[in-house]
């Protein structure tokens, strides 16, 4: 493809890419500090229980030992992510006076070496009184369950409706109206690195600064600052590479409160690493969640009406799980005109660990209830699962009242794409083969603003030296998924200059402006545009000076490409970069040139300033005999507005689809009162790389008007349809239907053999 | 001018019962379930109809007992 | 005393003090990253030597041996701190053609430990053809003397005249004049932390970060650049916590660059610590020198005319050795009216490690001899020795011609203040005690721009966020002399704010804009004036909306202070400073406030913005029987503008003391052909804390209009006096003359033996 | 217009044949030794007796070389 950009658009290995695979780049994991004490948590071995009373003498006895710290040490108070509902800001750095899951912090050692901590942690004797857990969310709001926080009566942490058009009348005028039940299961995150975070508190200034893997150092800073009770601006986030997050790194957790803690106690640095089970059983994951969901269409198939009601397993705290709640009930509608929609959702307090944003968030489990009941009620109407769809799609323009407005979208034409792709590519299907199709679409940002964040949601600044080489400072959060590159290309296109001239200061909440961190696939378009405002505004600075210089009519446009600035209509005349930025430093008293921006989106609606979306075909193959599932080739149309690197997104694409399969096929996190059953690699199980389907990724350029160069979510998207995608193949290959995600050899065979029962009854009945 | 129905418990003004029994349920303080339970009503009963079954029969059970129960009030809305 | 400020001029404890003292503050020499190797360098054991050939290959079979550099291995040129003379830039990394010192690098070797290091430093072979050395600048300049560069015939490295008035003429009109003669030894840097540089290069983006106990991130920047053959932004220097420099640090030294080169060869990071033996053998000290003195001096004792000459004995490179050579040439005249002036100067290369900046860096060796010449001839004119010095004082606003200007001036008030102190201090001598003084001045960073910046002289960025708290970026050096301190006082008075309410991001080049490094007591006035500028900045939009907020009269007045934006006359109508900060934060779009600031100095003649100056008495005892000296007491009068930090200065005064000291009474580098024979602290002798004399220290405030607040230079000036006050008050007590420095016991014995002699003599001649 | 006096080896212009020496003996480059040593002069020795006798005496030395050897140019100086 033509293009009219440099740098954008080009498939760009990533600026990390070399030294993360040589080793050299640096996770907070790989951090040392001379004089550095290792934390480590005690944990509650009960998942309800009120603590009577620690004694750590034993433990402080140990030489090695240098602090042994307790809820009573801690000089803030509670923090969360819903600070504008400061009662759902409910977590707390060391349970004071009970625990509520198992595996709580209720005390925490610090100690000149692993093993010693290790051993510390078991001479602190806790000692507890048991009070009753509740593990479900439908047992938890009866009112006689056992409340988690005491203000939160049937343990209902958060509610929402959202509503529009005239449902009941929409259903009235339905030819055809089918109701379904699932229960969703809850999905883990197993992100390489595990939570750990670095502290140094200098006890002279009062100022800490701590090395964390988070997807936001904002974020941290924030949950530090209400923890220790200290300024936001005393606490200095820097974010080294991080080895995935996927949503569970935007909470501050304890790995970061108790090695600040525990720093500012012994005035030494202080790390805290997570081991593999305590990153299964102690931090965030995907929400489960009952599920009851309602569609009313016409004969031709056009949807009149959807209800959808959700119940969720939040768990013992808030995280970012009432956002889920809410993005739940948006997501379920897209990329479809539901011209009348009603979700009402509660989300309940558990005694287990809490369940919040996870990539995809919201939409994943309520877009699997959605797409797998439409192709019941296609089946059932006679009309083929792509046609329905087609007939339902958004257009440019689309809005939800009072909720969002879709400007560029690219969904009709994407799903054109893959019904001509289709033929080609799968003109005939085996035995026991079946393809599933589901629709996706996903935010570029969240709009809402729960943090209740005063700064701008994205900011940038851009120094260009006397070499002509930038320092780009931003706080955009590259956790693996490309953003460094993104960030450095889109600020490189806008100069005219190449990614080489770039040195990237990622992630410190000291040197650059505020940005709310990478969850919601925000970071291209909001960072993004922050960086192309702040190298815009040194490249007006250069462009004004060429102009001067060349003395051409004022209305002649300038261009900054390849290392130059010179007339766009007469490429001839201009000067290199190069020398105008020295000119440029000079003509300014010797200060290098600076560009600030930000971004904030405004008119918007209450979503996302725009939305990436698209199609997704499954072929999967199901052994009759032994029920396994076998997910053998994806192809993904996705409009995702102008693609920044290619290379990237496609490498985003894989990661979602191997993130949805799991979902789809593998992942369960089983729960006996409050003990997760699985806690290890071994026996959680994620999709291994051999058992990955093909992906083809075709593109329907669009441009964005929101977007920096007309870019927008690209990737994230494609996690939501990967499990009705694959749960609607089986369903075409065999007519076995599903009320859960995680389609297990036993769960298929069941279903396989309740589909046969089914027909041989349907058979029956015809006869 | 039009009627509008008053929350028992909270300044929430809705036009019809069932929104406000709507409201109702999606309160998560004491005083609102308090007042449930003097009405011997169960807040984990309403809420499990609502959203384990279809339809809105948790909406509805509350609505019934608010349309005896919810203050008029007159207000207008231009 | 009363003032108008609420931060500076109060003694505050440096803000990094409790981190260092405890051990949390982080040296480049604390400094480890995961995967480091060790590099060590191989030396030349010849002071002047062909390298024939170099053989690696049986350090390269020892396991852990990563790699061997040698001079083949540098892609990059020569470098130096006199860019403006490309000819003047002539270090090397590693040897590639000979070596002009003993200990010169011809190799280095990178293991994974430092024991590694060190063998296969023993494995690598050189193969040398020796060439004739020469040590001392008069045998260099000699016709036949051996070339030590190629195209400095004779070795003269650099020349240097300054003169003004007519001299032959003062000579002619002078009633008195005298000659004299002596040779300066030089001295050693004797920083607590060693040279030392972590290096950590990123094969993938080509970019380089280094940390290094360097005064100038900056010089170490361009001379990495050089010596790469990379371009300046691709480099950045930090500078973490340093150990003292001394002036030793300015120079990029092999640590760096070979921990560069190492980590660029291998992708890994590279450590490079210099031994203490190293620190002594291979790194810049004082230069020694041949100084002729003459002076010509009305009956009254007013100066006519002053001719200097010297000859540096320079070593192998320049460092800022030429500029220490200018410097000689214009301290040499302070705090004195010399109506005619000439000076004389040549620096020679010699084989022997080059002498550089060192603290008072030029002023030492020349000071010393003028002011005891002036003593010689006070006692032979029979005129007080003070009273000679106050009748020949600089008053404000005095010029040298086309050299510099004297603004702020309070020199006079010193001396009557002195003259004052003196009667009530020391009434009476004891038997063998006397009283030498010695007037000093000294600059508040040099306006030379050798190294050729296109930047500003100093610059610094202020981030102010939300909350109030303050981020303070720049690249001015603290190395011990407690400039963080000074500049978070200068930030904090200049927004009214405390200084717990800054948090400073020093000495980082990728961060901070440039400044061009901790030398000349450059810092608390151009760095400052950077500062209160970028400070100065947000101030203005804080006054600018309290302004708009108070609606009043527009020729009110606002005052920024004590966390209140209010109206001078009118305290009580005002904001909080917070409040105000927030409000602007908001009104920015969320962009937190920003100012930048720079400083480079205009009109201010060729030396520096302003001079800080004083007089020095020593009291001194000699024991005539074994010749020790000991300082006893000290009293310091000075003028230095505006005080920042009391207590700092005062600190600062001590530490100038002391070297001044050690310079006057045990410091010495006795050298044989090339060779350091003293190279441990044990056998260099610096001053012990015990032996150092009670010091008072009296103040004479004045405005410099140059300065921030009125600040100018302090403290460094007070080492140029101290060892020509000690031979002064020796001269005093017993009349025994030196023609050097350093009054060992020999020294001052064979003196006093001379002095009796002379005595005899006279008396005889009377009668 | 006055006399100046022409350094022989570079552009230099002196009004005094002692500055002329002064200036001389303040090159570092080979072009002004070569020509130093074809007079038979030793730079050497001007240098030392320069630095370390008290007087002028290198330079004069010097000079009294260039009163024969400089050129003299007529040079406006307002």
């Amino acid at each position: 493809m033509e293009t009219k950009y440099s740098v954008i658009g080009k498939p760009t290995g990533n600026v990390d890419g070399m030294a993360k695979t040589t080793g050299e780049g640096k996770y907070t994991f790989d951090m040392y500090l001379p004089n550095m004490l290792y934390g480590k948590h005690v944990r509650s071995p009960y998942p309800h229980a009120k603590i009577i009373s620690i004694d750590a003498s034993e433990a402080l006895k140990l030489p090695g030992v240098k602090a042994v710290i307790t809820g009573k040490d801690v000089p803030g108070g509670k923090w969360g992510l819903w600070r504008r509902f400061r009662e759902l800001c409910d977590q707390i750095a060391l349970a004071d006076d009970k625990v509520r899951f198992i595996g709580e912090p209720v005390a925490a050692v610090a100690a000149t070496t692993k093993d010693i901590a290790a051993k510390a942690v078991e001479l602190v004797k806790v000692e507890y009184e048991i009070l009753p857990g509740v593990f479900d969310p439908l047992e938890a709001i009866k009112d006689d369950a056992p409340l988690i926080h005491e203000d939160f009566e049937n343990n209902i942490n958060a509610t929402r409706h959202i509503e529009w058009g005239n449902v009941d009348e929409g259903f009235k005028q339905a030819d055809y109206v089918r109701e379904d039940k699932f229960t969703l299961f809850p999905q883990a995150v197993v992100s390489m690195e595990v939570h750990n975070s670095l502290a140094s508190y200098d006890k002279g200034t009062g100022k800490l600064t701590i090395w964390s893997s988070t997807q936001s150092p904002y974020y941290l800073q924030l949950g530090l600052a209400d923890a220790l009770k200290m300024r936001e601006g005393d606490i200095r986030v820097i974010k080294p590479h991080v080895g995935g997050g996927y949503g569970g790194k935007n909470s501050t957790m304890p790995d970061a409160t108790t090695a600040a803690l525990l720093s500012m106690k012994t005035g030494r640095p202080v790390k805290v690493v997570f081991n593999r089970e305590e990153e299964f059983t102690t931090t965030e994951h995907r929400m489960g969640l009952h599920l009851a969901i309602k569609i009313g269409l016409k004969k031709d198939g056009t949807i009149l009406a959807r209800e959808c009601k959700i119940i969720t397993d939040g768990g013992a705290y808030t995280g970012l799980g009432a956002t889920a709640l809410y993005l739940a009930g948006i997501f379920q509608t897209f990329p479809y005109k539901i011209p009348n929609w009603r979700y009402d959702a509660f989300r309940t307090y558990t005694n287990k660990v809490w369940a919040t944003s996870v990539r995809g968030f919201g939409a994943v489990p309520t877009v699997y209830a959605a797409e797998v009941q439409l192709d019941r009620a296609a089946k059932e109407m006679g009309i083929d699962p792509l046609a329905i769809r087609r007939k339902n799609l958004m257009e440019p323009g689309y809005e939800a009242p009072g909720q969002y407005k879709v400007e560029s979208c690219g969904i009709v034409p994407c799903v054109d794409k893959m019904a001509e792709r289709i033929k080609e590519k799968w003109p005939k299907l085996e035995k026991d083969e079946g393809i599933g199709y589901a629709g996706f679409a996903y935010m570029s940002g969240g709009i809402f603003n729960w943090i209740d964040t005063p700064y701008a949601y994205s900011g940038a600044r851009v120094q260009v030296n006397i070499d002509g080489s930038v320092d780009l400072f931003t706080q955009a959060a590259d956790i693996g998924q490309g953003h460094n590159t993104v960030a450095v290309m889109i600020c490189a296109e806008e100069l005219g200059i190449g990614i080489e001239d770039i040195r990237l200061h990622p992630g410190d909440t000291a040197t650059a402006p505020v940005d709310l961190g990478a969850w919601g696939s925000r970071e291209t378009l909001m960072n993004g545009n922050a960086i192309k405002m702040a190298a815009g505004q040194v490249k007006q600075k250069l462009v004004d000076l060429a102009r001067a210089k060349l003395g051409e009519n004022i209305a002649y446009d300038l261009v900054c490409r390849e290392k130059r600035i010179y007339l766009e209509l007469r490429p001839e005349r201009g000067y290199s970069y190069y020398e105008m930025v020295e000119a440029a430093i000079k003509l300014n008293d010797g200060e290098p040139l600076i560009g600030t921006g930000h971004y904030t989106p405004h008119n918007k609606g209450m979503i996302s300033p725009a939305y990436g979306m698209g199609i997704m075909a499954m072929k999967a193959k199901v052994d009759r005999e032994t029920g396994l599932v076998e997910a053998k080739d994806v192809l993904i149309v996705h409009d995702c507005g102008q693609v920044i690197n290619p290379l990237g997104a496609r490498g985003q694409v894989e990661g979602s689809v191997h993130m949805g399969l799991g979902y789809a096929l593998t992942e369960e996190m089983p729960n006996d009162n409050g003990l997760v059953l699985n806690p290890s690699i071994n026996d959680y199980k994620i999709i291994r790389q051999r058992d990955m389907p093909q992906i083809e990724l075709l593109d329907v350029p669009t441009y964005d008007p929101s977007g920096p160069f007309g870019a927008k979510e690209a990737a994230e998207a494609t996690i939501s349809p990967t499990a009705p995608a694959l749960a609607n193949a089986v369903f075409d290959a065999c007519g076995a239907e599903f009320d859960s995600n995680c389609l297990k050899p036993e769960r298929v065979l069941k279903a396989i053999r309740e589909a046969e029962k089914n027909q041989k009854n349907k058979a029956k009945a015809k006869k | 001018m039009a009627d509008w129905y008053k929350c028992p418990v909270c300044r929430k003004l809705s036009l019809e019962h069932q929104d406000l029994a709507r409201h109702y349920l999606g309160q998560t303080d004491k005083k609102h379930k308090d007042w449930l339970k003097s009405k011997n009503l169960s807040y984990s009963h309403l809420i499990t109809m609502q959203v384990t079954e279809f339809g809105n029969k948790g909406y509805d059970a509350l609505a019934k007992v608010l349309e005896k129960e919810a203050a008029v009030v007159q207000v207008d809305v231009k």
